[in-house]
C-alpha cells in the first residue's frame, strides 16, 4: 500500500507535489503546531498592536497586542481539522443520501431531492447563522452545522453521478447476482465516485473555511481565544491598510491550505492530465 | 511474424509517380513518459493509383487509423509523423504547415469517421455540417452549398432529400446517418476520401446498403479511396489493393484478389481462417431440458391484462438441453437482449414463464432464491462496461464465489486462480483493474465471473460483437469448449448470423420481438427458411470480389403497407414475397416440421418460404 | 440557418415539465416555510424582547408579544401566515411595523440590479477564462488560471471587498467605497457606486463558474465530432464557437446557475461592507431582530430565485439539446 | 441633491486623474484638496454615518433605542431641556424656566412661538401628550420605567405644563433632555418626524437612510448651519472609516480607537474622542455560586488589569474603572475612593481563603456588550494564573439581552451613558431594580438612594452618592474595568465639534452646532 502511494507521488506532476508539500506542512502544523506556539494564545505581551516581525514576535502582533506566529500556529489547527471535519462529514452524509436516493430512486428520491433543494435554496451564512443562534457554537457545534450546510450541495453532485453509475451494467450484473442496496452502493457504485468525490471534498473544504471566516464576520465561530485562520484574518482587518503580518500572514495561509488541497486532489485524478 | 517486405509493392501501379496517394516509409512515434519515443506505426509505404481504392486491415492496435488520418497530416495524442515521402495528389503533406492543412481538411481529402453517430455533432442539424466543409473553404454558398447536399443525398439514396438534412443526427437511422457522413465527405469534390470502418456499427442487412451507396458514390466522384477495416468480407466488396497491417508493420500487401486466394503470411491466413468461421460439430445434448421458455411477453410500462404498455417480446418460447446452445439472432431493436434480461429476471415478464428444470421460476429477480439466481448467469455484451472499473480482477471473480458459495480466504483466492486457468488468462493479472486490461482479455473475466456461480445456463448477449475477428473467434472457441466440459446450457445471442450459424446447436431468429424462426443446425442448410432469415443469410457477405456487384439489390417489399395490425406478420413492411390479401389480412401461421418453426403464411407451401 | 426549429414540439415538451416543475416549486417553497419556522422557533429570544432589548420590563414584553400576536402558539401562527400568504398577502413586519411587501420592494430591486450586472460581468468572465484554459488543457495558461481560480475561490470575500476599497477609494479616490444608491440616482453613478461590491462579488463566483465551464468545455472537445469536424478544416475558433458551445451549454448553464443563486443570500458580506442595501443584510437584520414574517418572505424570495435559475438551466440545457427537445 | 451628485461626479473625475498620475510617479496617497467635497456650497450638505440600521429604525423618539435614531430624533425634535456642555447642566430648551419647591411637583413653563415643522404652534397638549405616552404599554416606550413616576402631567394654560411626581426628584430636568422625551405633536401615536427641531425631513427609510433639510424657522437664531444632512448607517466598522476616508461621508460615529492612528495619519479628517460614563462590566450574580462569594468577587475584581484593557482594547482613550458606575466625567464622581489595582497574590489570596481553586467556571460574552468578549480573553488569561478556570463563551449578539445578560453566574452587561447618578443607580443597583445586574440587596444603599434623589443641596447630594459609590466598590459583584471614551471621526472641513460626555457625536446633538467650512 505505501509502496503504491509511493508510487503515486512519483508519478505525480509537479503542481501534484507541490499541493502535496502544502497539504502535508498544514497538516503537520495543524498537529504539531501549538506546541511550537512561543507565547500562550490569549497573551497580551506587545505594547504595541500590529506591529511587524521583529525578533520576540517573528510575525509581529494582532490589534490587541497578541503574538501573531502563536495565534496562526493555533489558528491552522482549528481551520485544517474543522474545516476538513466538516468537508468530509458534508461529503460522508451527501454521498449517502445520494446512494441511497439513487439506488432507490423512485418516490423516495424525489422526496429526499426536494428536501435537499429546500436546503440548498437557503444562502449558506444565514442559515449558518440561525443554526449557531439556535444551538450555539461549541467546536462539535461548529462542525456539525457546518457539515450540515454543504451537504445539499455534495448530495446533488453526488447524486448525478450515481445515477450515471446505477444505470452501468455492472451494476445490473451485480444487481442480477442478487446483490443488496448495501453491497451495491458500498463496492459498485462508491468506488467509481471517489475521484470526484475528493474534488468535491475539496472544493467543500474550501467553502468550510470560507463559511467560517464568514461567520467570524457575524461575531461568531470559534471561541475566544482561539480562532480560525478565517477569523484571524477578520479580526484584524484593520491592519490591512499598513500591511500588517497579522492580516497578511493568515490570508496566505488559508490560500496556501486551499490551493495546496486543491491541486493534490486535482493530481489524484486519475488520467491526470485534464 | 512479420514479414519484411521490399519497398515498392510487387502489384498496384508500375509507375508510383502517377498514383494519386504515395506513402514511403512513414513511421509515426509518440512520446513516453520517461522521454524516449516509442514508433506506434513504423516504416509503412504503399502507394493508391488514382481512382482506385486500397483497403488498410487489420485488428485493433494495428495502427490502420493511424495511418489514415497520417494522410490528413492529422495524429492524435500529440503523435509525430515522420517519412520519406507522405504524398496527396501534389500536396507534400508531411511538409505542410497547421493553416496549410486545415485548408486541404475536408476540401481535398475528406474522412468518413467509424461512428456516424459520434461524429456528428448532436446539437446541430445534419444539413448544416454537411455543408460546412463547403461554406468554410469558401467553395460555394449557402444556397449553392444546399442545392449540392441534397443532389448528394439523392444519389445517395436516402430518403426525403430535400428534408432530411434538416433533422437533427438522433432523428435518423444508423445506416442513414453513416450516407449523410459520406454526403459531408463528397460534397467538396474531394481527391481522396478516407474511409475508416464506415459500416461495422450497422446491422449486416444495413451494412449492404450502405456499402453498395458508397461503392457507386465513389465511383460516380472518381476519387481515390483508403477504406480502413478490420473485416476481410466487406474490404474485399470495395478496394483494388491491400495492406494487411498488424501492431504498426506491414504484414502483406497486393491485388485484392491475390491476398484472399493466396494469401503469403501467417497472419493473413489467420485472418481469413477467423472470417470464415468453421461449423462445429452439434453437441451431444443430453436429454434433459434445463431451460424452458414458455410464451413471454415482455417490454416497459404499466402492465394491463399481461400485456405491456411499450411491449418488445411478444411469446417467444424455447427449450435449450443441458450442454446444448442456442443461439438467437436478429438485428437492433428485435428483443435479443430483452430476452435475456427476462430470463435473468432483470425485466420481469409480463406473461409467460421461464422454467428451471422444469420448476416455474418467479419473474421477477426480486423473488428469485439466491440458489435460482445462481443456476442463471447472464454475460453482458460489453465487456467495457459490465466490469466495475474500480475492481482488480480478483475481486470480480471472488465476489460470486463468496456471493453464491461462501467462498473465501485462501480457498476463494486458489479458486479464482483456477477459473483464469480455465478461461487462459494469466494468474499474474489477477490484481490489475480491468481497465489495464485488452478487449479480449476483459470478456475472458466477464466470463469467468459468470463461471464462478457454476451456472447451469449462461446467457451470452453478443459477447463477441465489441472484439476482434480473430480475438472474437479465440472466445467463442472458449465457450464451445466450457460448455461440452461443464455441460452448460448456453443461450448465445448474436447478429452475426455466420458466427450463430457455426457454434450453435440451435438458431432462433427474432424479428421485431417475435420468433419469426426456429430452427435446429442440422436442418439450416438446403432448407426453406424465413424470408427474413434468408435477408439475414444474404446479407453476409462472402469473400468474393464480387459478391456486392452480383446480389441484386434487395428487393423492395412486395406490398405496401403503411401501418400493421399488431396480430400480423411483422415483416410484411419489409418483406419482398408478401402476398396480397393473405400476408397483410390474416396473422402467419406457425408451421412446425423436422424440428423447425416458421411462422409465415408461405412456409406451409412447398418450397423455400422466401423464394 | 434553414433547419425551422421544431418549436410546436419543443414547447409541448416544455410546458409540462415548467408546469410539474412550478408545482414542485411550491411543495420545496412550503418546506422552506416549515424549516425557517421550525429553526426561528429554537432561537432564543423573540420579537418583543429584540424589539425591547435590554431595558426591556416582562410586562413590557408581555404586551408587546400579545399585540404581536406572539402569545398564540406556533402551529397557529403559522397556519395564519400561511393562510394570508396565500392570499397575497406576506404580513406585516413585527419591527417595523410595515407590511413586508413594501420592505422588500424597496430592497429587492437593489439586490436583483447587483445581482445582475454581478452575472452578467462573471458569466462573460468566466466563459472566457474556462474556454481558455479547456483549449489550453495541460498547458502553462490552464496551470496559470487554474492557480489563479482557486487562489480566487480561497480568499474571503470581505478581504477581497477592503482590499477594493483600500486601493480604488481610499487610495486612488476613483469610486466610492459604499454604494448608496436611492431611485432618484442616475445611472452612470449607480454604475459607478456598484462597481467595487460587483468587483467583489464576481471574485467570489467567477472561480466556480470558470472551473465547470472548463471541465464541461474539455469534455465536449475530447468528443469525435470534434476531431470529425477538425478533420473537416473547420477553424477552431469556429469549433469552439459553433460546435462545442451548443453542447457545453447545458452543464455550463447549470453551473452557473448554482454559482448565480449564491448572488442574492450570499452577497452578506459584500452588503454589509458596502452598505448596500440589499435583501441579505435585510434578512439578517430579520433573523437577528426575530422578525418572523419578514425572514419567512425573504426566504421565500432566495428559494424561488434559486428554483427559478435551476428551472432556467434545465429549460436551457433542453433547448439547446435537440435530442431533450424533440 | 442633482446638482450636488454631478458636481462631485466631475470633482471625483479629476480625483481619479490625479490618482492615476499619482500612481504612475510611484507616488501614493490621495492629496487632500482633490477629496471629494460633499457641499455644493458654503451651506453644506453632509453626509454622517452612524453604527447600525435596522428596520426597527422608528421616528418615535419614545422608541429611540440606538444613536442613529437620538441622532435622527434630536435633528426633528426638541426636548423641554437639553445639554450643552460638558457640565452636564441641564438648560431650558422649549421650556424657558422651570422651578419646584419640593422637587416632586415640576412647574414648566414653554416658550412662544415655536412651530412644528408643519406650522402649528407648539402648545402645552403637545406637551402632555409627549410625556403621558411614555405610560402607555401601547407606545412601547423605552423609558417607561423612568416615566413611571409621572404621577401626573397636566396642562397648566396654553403655554404652561406641570409634572407631579411620584416621589421627589432632583434631577427630573437633566431627565428630560434625554432623547426619549423630545416633544412631539399632540394626536400623534405614531410620530412622523414633524416637530420642532433644526431639520425638517425629507426621506426616511428605515435601515437606510435618513434625510433631513435645514429648518428655517428654528426657534433658535442662526442655527442650524448645515443645509442638508443625510443620515446612514455603516454597520461595518472597517467600512465606516474607510468611507470617511475616501470622502464619501463627512462624519462617522463609534470609531474603534484602534482606526484613530488611521484618521489622523489622514491628513484630512479627525477624530473627537468623547470621555464617557459608558461602561461594559462584568456581573457576578450574587443569587448564584461561587459568584455570590465575597472572596470570588474580591478575586475577580483584583484580577482585572485594568490599563491592559485600556491598553489593548481601547488604546489608552478610556478611564480606568473603579468596580463603580459613576465616571470621572459625571457630577457627584468620588475622588476618594482607592483605586483597585491588578494584584495576583491578593486575588490568590482570595481564591485560597474561599476554597476556590480550580474551579471552572463559564463566562458568557457577546459582541453585544462592547469588548466583552476580549475583556474575557483577558480574564481568562489571568484566571489561568490564579487558579480559576474561566471557560469563555461567546454568544450571538442576539438574543444575548433576552436569554444570556444576567442569566448565568458570569455575564458581561453593557451600560449606556447616563445623564445622572441617579439613574444609573436606579435602574442597575436599587434592590428591587428590574435590572439589578447582580442581584445584590443593600438596605442602606436603597435608603441612599432615595434620600440623594430628594435631596436639594447639592454638597449634602454629593456626600450621599459618594458613599454609595463606596458600597458599590466594595460589596457589589460588579466588576467595571474601564469607562470607555466615544470616538468620532470628522472630516476637517467640519466644524464647531465639542464633546458632550452623554455620547457621541455631541451627546448624538452635533447637527444643531456643525459648520461646513471649505
Amino acid at each position: 500500500m505505501s509502496g503504491a502511494l509511493a508510487m503515486r507521488v512519483r508519478n505525480m506532476r509537479l503542481s501534484g507535489r507541490i499541493g502535496l508539500a502544502l497539504v502535508l506542512f498544514w497538516l503537520v502544523l495543524a498537529v504539531g503546531g501549538p506546541a511550537l506556539a512561543p507565547h500562550p494564545v490569549g497573551a497580551f505581551i506587545d505594547q504595541e498592536v500590529f506591529s511587524g516581525p521583529g525578533r520576540t514576535f517573528w510575525l509581529g502582533s494582532d490589534y490587541l497586542g497578541r503574538d501573531v506566529l502563536s495565534r496562526v500556529l493555533w489558528g491552522s489547527r482549528y481551520t485544517v481539522f474543522l474545516a476538513l471535519g466538516a468537508a468530509l462529514l458534508a461529503v460522508l452524509g451527501g454521498t449517502s443520501l445520494a446512494l441511497f436516493s439513487a439506488i432507490r430512486g423512485g418516490w423516495t428520491d424525489e422526496i429526499l431531492a426536494r428536501a435537499m433543494d429546500t436546503l440548498n435554496s437557503m444562502p449558506s451564512k444565514i442559515f449558518a447563522l440561525v443554526l449557531v443562534a439556535a444551538f450555539g457554537s461549541s467546536l462539535t457545534l461548529l462542525l456539525l452545522i457546518a457539515a450540515f450546510i454543504y451537504i445539499p450541495g455534495n448530495y446533488r453532485i453526488a447524486r448525478a453521478l450515481a445515477i450515471n453509475l446505477v444505470a452501468m451494467d455492472f451494476v445490473q450484473v451485480a444487481r442480477a447476482r442478487g446483490e443488496g442496496a448495501f453491497h451495491i452502493a458500498r463496492y459498485e457504485v462508491l468506488p467509481n465516485m471517489i475521484h470526484p468525490l475528493l474534488a468535491d471534498t475539496g472544493l467543500r473544504f474550501v467553502f468550510v473555511v470560507l463559511l467560517l471566516s464568514g461567520l467570524s464576520f457575524l461575531g461568531l465561530g470559534v471561541q475566544p481565544p482561539y480562532a480560525d485562520l478565517g477569523s484571524l484574518v477578520r479580526e484584524n482587518i484593520s491592519g490591512l491598510p499598513m500591511a500588517a503580518p497579522a492580516i497578511i500572514v493568515p490570508a496566505l495561509a488559508i490560500a496556501s491550505l486551499t490551493v495546496g488541497a486543491n491541486l493534490l486532489i486535482d493530481a489524484l485524478k486519475p488520467g491526470g492530465k485534464a | 511474424m512479420t514479414v519484411e517486405l521490399a519497398p515498392p509493392p510487387a502489384t498496384g501501379p508500375s509507375d508510383a509517380s502517377a498514383a494519386a496517394v504515395e506513402v514511403r516509409g512513414l513511421s509515426i512515434t509518440v512520446a513516453q513518459p520517461d522521454g524516449t519515443r516509442r514508433a506506434i506505426v513504423e516504416n509503412i509505404s504503399f502507394a493508391v493509383p488514382r481512382g482506385e481504392v486500397l483497403a488498410l486491415i487489420g485488428e485493433s492496435g494495428s495502427g490502420k487509423t493511424t495511418i489514415a488520418l497520417a494522410l490528413m497530416g492529422f495524429s492524435r495524442f500529440g503523435a509525430t509523423i515522420a517519412a520519406d515521402c507522405l504524398r496527396v495528389g501534389d500536396m507534400d503533406i508531411a511538409a505542410m504547415g497547421q493553416s496549410a492543412l486545415r485548408g486541404v481538411r475536408g476540401s481535398r481529402i475528406a474522412y468518413i469517421a467509424q461512428s456516424a453517430a459520434a461524429a456528428f455533432n448532436p446539437s446541430r442539424t445534419i444539413l448544416s455540417q454537411v455543408i460546412e466543409p463547403l461554406l468554410v473553404h469558401g467553395l460555394a454558398g449557402r444556397e449553392e452549398a444546399r442545392a449540392r447536399a441534397v443532389a448528394l443525398f439523392r444519389s445517395l439514396a436516402l430518403p426525403s432529400p430535400e428534408t432530411i438534412g434538416d433533422r437533427y443526427p438522433h432523428q435518423v437511422s444508423g445506416g442513414q446517418l453513416q450516407r449523410l457522413m459520406a454526403a459531408m465527405a463528397l460534397i467538396t469534390g474531394p481527391e481522396l476520401v478516407i474511409l475508416d470502418e464506415p459500416t461495422t456499427a450497422l446491422d449486416v442487412t444495413t451494412q449492404v446498403e450502405v456499402l453498395r451507396a458508397f461503392k457507386a458514390a465513389i465511383a460516380e466522384s472518381g476519387a481515390t479511396a483508403v477504406y480502413v477495416s478490420h473485416d476481410l468480407a466487406v474490404v474485399t466488396q470495395v478496394s483494388e489493393h491491400i495492406v494487411v497491417l498488424q501492431n504498426g508493420r506491414m504484414v502483406e500487401q497486393g491485388d485484392s484478389a491475390r491476398i484472399l486466394t493466396a494469401p503469403q503470411s501467417e497472419y493473413t491466413r489467420t485472418l481469413l481462417a477467423a472470417a470464415r468461421p468453421a461449423i462445429r460439430p452439434t453437441a451431444d445434448a443430453a436429454l434433459d431440458k434445463v431451460l424452458t421458455v414458455d410464451s413471454i411477453h415482455a417490454g416497459y410500462g404499466r402492465i394491463v391484462r399481461g400485456m405491456p404498455a411499450t411491449p418488445i417480446l411478444a411469446d417467444v418460447g424455447f427449450t435449450v438441453r443441458r450442454g446444448s446452445t442456442l443461439g438467437v439472432i436478429g438485428e437492433s431493436g428485435s428483443g435479443k437482449s430483452t430476452l435475456a434480461r427476462v430470463i435473468a429476471g432483470l425485466l420481469p415478464a409480463a406473461s409467460g414463464e421461464v422454467l428451471l428444470e422444469g420448476q416455474p421460476l418467479p419473474r421477477a429477480m426480486a423473488q428469485r432464491s439466491r440458489e435460482q439466481l445462481r443456476r442463471i448467469q447472464l454475460v453482458f455484451q460489453n465487456a467495457d462496461t459490465a466490469l466495475n472499473p474500480a475492481q482488480t480482477v480478483r475481486d470480480i471473480i471472488a465476489r460470486p464465489l463468496a456471493f453464491y458459495h461462501g467462498l473465501k480466504g485462501a480457498a476463494a483466492h486458489a479458486r479464482v486462480d483456477e477459473l483464469l486457468d480455465l478461461i487462459r488468462l494469466p494468474r499474474a493479472l489477477a490484481d490489475r483493474r480491468s481497465t489495464e486490461l485488452s478487449g479480449g482479455q476483459k470478456q475472458r473475466v466477464n466470463l469467468a465471473r459468470a463461471l464462478a456461480a457454476e451456472p447451469d445456463v449462461l446467457l451470452c448477449d453478443e459477447v463477441t460483437s465489441a472484439l476482434d475477428t480473430v480475438v472474437g473467434a479465440a472466445i467463442l472457441d472458449l465457450i464451445d469448449e466450457l460448455r461440452r466440459e461443464l455441460g452448460i446450457a448456453t443461450v448465445f445471442i448474436s447478429h452475426d448470423i455466420s458466427t450463430v450459424r457455426a457454434f450453435c446447436d440451435e438458431i432462433l431468429v427474432l424479428y421485431a420481438g417475435r420468433a419469426v424462426e426456429r430452427c435446429p443446425k442440422a436442418a439450416f442448410d438446403g432448407h426453406s427458411h424465413h424470408p427474413y432469415t434468408r435477408l439475414l443469410i444474404d446479407s453476409v457477405p462472402d469473400m468474393d470480389p464480387t459478391w456486392l456487384a452480383t446480389r441484386a439489390a434487395a428487393a423492395g417489399p412486395a406490398l405496401a403497407v403503411s401501418a400493421i395490425a399488431p396480430e400480423l406478420c411483422r415483416f410484411l413492411p419489409r418483406c419482398p414475397v408478401a402476398i396480397g390479401g393473405l400476408c397483410d389480412s390474416n396473422p402467419p401461421p406457425l408451421h412446425v416440421d423436422d424440428g423447425r418453426a416458421i411462422l409465415c403464411h408461405r412456409a406451409g407451401g412447398p418450397g423455400d418460404a422466401s423464394r | 440557418m434553414t433547419a425551422a426549429p421544431p418549436t410546436r414540439s419543443a414547447a409541448a415538451r416544455l410546458l409540462p415539465m415548467i408546469a410539474g416543475r412550478i408545482a414542485s416549486s411550491l411543495l420545496t417553497l412550503f418546506l422552506v416555510s416549515v424549516v425557517i419556522f421550525v429553526a426561528s422557533s429554537l432561537l432564543p429570544g423573540d420579537a418583543a424582547q429584540e424589539l425591547l432589548g435590554q431595558s426591556a420590563t416582562p410586562a413590557q414584553i408581555a404586551a408587546l408579544r400579545h399585540e404581536m400576536g406572539l402569545d398564540q402558539p406556533g402551529p397557529v401562527r403559522f397556519v395564519h401566515w400561511l393562510g394570508a400568504l396565500l392570499h397575497g398577502d406576506p404580513g406585516v413586519s413585527f419591527v417595523a411595523n410595515m407590511p413586508v411587501s413594501d420592505i422588500i420592494a424597496n430592497r429587492l430591486p437593489n439586490s436583483l440590479l447587483l445581482a445582475a450586472i454581478t452575472a452578467l460581468i462573471s458569466i462573460v468572465l468566466a466563459l472566457t477564462i474556462g474556454i481558455a484554459s479547456a483549449i489550453n488543457r495541460g498547458g502553462r495558461i490552464d496551470s496559470a488560471l487554474n492557480i489563479a481560480t482557486l487562489s480566487l475561490v480561497a480568499i474571503p470575500e470581505f478581504l477581497i471587498a477592503t482590499l477594493a476599497v483600500l486601493a480604488f477609494s481610499v487610495k486612488l479616490l476613483w469610486l466610492p467605497s459604499i454604494s448608496l444608491v436611492t431611485p432618484e440616482t442616475g445611472w452612470a453613478e449607480t454604475l459607478r457606486a456598484l462597481a467595487l461590491p460587483v468587483l467583489s462579488l464576481t471574485c467570489v463566483v467567477v472561480a466556480q463558474m470558470a472551473r465547470m465551464t472548463r471541465a464541461a468545455v474539455a469534455d465536449q472537445l475530447d468528443r469525435p465530432y470534434v476531431e470529425m469536424a477538425r478533420l473537416k478544416g473547420v477553424p477552431f475558433g469556429r469549433i469552439v464557437l459553433f460546435h462545442v458551445m451548443p453542447n457545453a451549454i447545458g452543464p455550463v448553464i447549470n453551473a452557473m446557475a448554482l454559482s448565480l443563486s449564491y448572488l442574492m443570500g450570499g452577497a452578506l458580506v459584500v452588503e454589509t461592507i458596502f452598505n448596500y442595501p440589499g435583501l441579505a443584510s435585510l434578512m439578517v437584520n430579520a433573523v437577528t431582530s426575530r422578525d418572523m414574517p419578514l425572514l419567512q418572505s425573504c426566504a421565500m424570495i432566495f428559494c424561488a430565485t434559486y428554483l427559478a435559475l435551476m428551472l432556467v438551466a434545465d429549460i436551457v440545457a433542453i433547448l439547446a439539446n435537440p435530442r431533450l427537445r424533440a | 441633491m442633482t446638482a450636488r451628485g454631478i458636481l462631485s461626479r466631475r470633482e471625483l473625475l479629476g480625483a481619479g486623474v490625479a490618482g492615476v498620475g499619482l500612481m504612475a510617479l510611484g507616488g501614493c496617497g490621495p492629496s487632500p484638496q482633490r477629496r471629494p467635497a460633499a457641499a455644493s456650497s458654503g451651506a453644506g450638505a453632509i453626509r454622517v454615518a452612524s453604527m447600525a440600521a435596522s428596520t426597527k429604525d422608528t421616528l418615535d423618539p419614545a422608541k429611540g433605542a440606538m444613536a442613529t435614531d437620538y441622532v435622527r430624533h434630536y435633528m426633528l425634535y426638541s426636548g423641554l431641556t437639553s445639554i450643552d456642555d460638558d457640565s452636564l447642566r441641564p438648560r431650558p430648551a422649549l421650556a424657558e424656566s422651570f422651578d419646584s419647591d419640593d422637587r416632586i411637583t415640576w412647574h414648566f413653563r414653554l416658550r412662544r412661538g415655536v412651530r412644528f415643522h408643519d406650522g402649528a404652534p407648539l402648545t402645552s397638549a403637545d406637551v402632555v401628550h409627549s410625556l403621558r405616552r411614555h405610560n402607555d404599554p401601547a407606545v412601547a416606550s423605552k423609558i417607561a420605567a423612568i416615566a413611571a413616576q409621572f404621577a401626573e402631567v397636566r396642562a397648566d394654560g396654553r403655554y404652561g405644563v406641570t409634572i407631579r411626581l411620584t416621589g421627589a426628584n432632583a434631577d427630573l430636568p437633566t431627565l428630560l433632555a434625554q432623547a426619549q422625551f423630545l416633544i412631539v405633536k399632540a394626536g400623534q401615536d405614531h410620530p412622523d418626524g414633524t416637530g420642532t427641531g433644526a431639520y425638517r425631513l425629507a426621506q426616511f427609510e428605515p435601515g437606510v437612510r435618513t434625510l433631513v433639510v435645514r429648518n428655517r424657522e428654528y426657534w433658535i437664531p442662526g442655527r442650524p448651519h448645515l443645509e442638508q444632512v443625510e443620515l446612514i448607517a455603516i454597520p461595518d466598522e472597517t467600512s465606516r472609516v474607510n468611507a470617511l476616508l475616501s470622502g464619501d461621508v463627512h462624519a462617522i460615529h463609534a470609531i474603534n480607537p484602534h482606526s484613530l492612528p488611521r484618521i489622523e495619519a489622514s491628513g484630512t479628517c479627525e477624530a473627537v474622542v468623547t470621555p464617557s460614563s459608558l461602561y461594559t462590566n462584568l456581573i457576578m450574580r450574587q443569587d448564584h455560586l461561587p459568584t455570590s462569594s465575597p472572596d470570588f468577587v474580591q478575586a475577580v475584581k483584583h484580577m482585572l488589569d485594568r490599563p491592559l484593557i485600556n491598553r489593548a482594547l481601547f488604546r489608552n482613550t478610556a478611564m480606568l474603572g473603579n468596580d463603580q458606575p459613576v465616571a470621572p466625567v459625571m457630577p457627584y464622581f468620588n475622588r476618594e475612593l482607592p483605586q483597585t489595582v491588578l494584584d495576583l497574590d491578593r486575588a490568590r489570596w482570595h481564591v485560597r481563603r474561599g476554597g476556590l481553586n480550580g474551579l471552572r467556571l463559564p463566562l458568557y460574552c457577546s459582541p453585544a456588550a462592547t469588548g466583552s468578549v476580549d475583556m474575557a480573553s483577558i480574564l481568562q488569561e489571568y484566571g489561568s494564573q490564579v487558579g480559576l478556570e474561566f471557560a469563555v463563551n461567546r454568544v450571538p449578539a442576539d438574543g444575548y439581552w433576552s436569554t444570556h445578560w444576567m442569566r448565568h453566574a458570569m455575564t458581561f452587561g453593557n451600560n449606556n451613558p447616563r445623564p445622572t447618578a441617579d439613574l444609573v443607580f436606579s435602574l442597575f443597583f436599587q434592590s428591587n431594580a428590574e435590572w439589578n445586574e447582580s442581584g445584590w440587596k443593600n438596605e442602606r444603599f436603597d435608603r441612599l438612594l432615595t434620600e440623594a434623589r430628594g435631596e436639594a443641596d447639592e454638597v449634602r447630594r454629593g456626600e450621599l452618592y459618594g458613599e454609595m459609590q463606596r458600597l458599590v466598590h466594595d460589596r457589589c459583584g460588579i466588576a467595571i474595568p474601564v469607562f470607555i471614551s466615544l470616538c468620532d471621526g470628522y472630516d476637517k472641513r467640519l466644524k464647531g465639534i465639542k464633546p458632550i460626555p452623554l455620547g457621541g457625536f455631541m451627546g448624538y446633538r452635533f447637527a444643531e452646532f456643525a459648520r461646513w467650512e471649505d
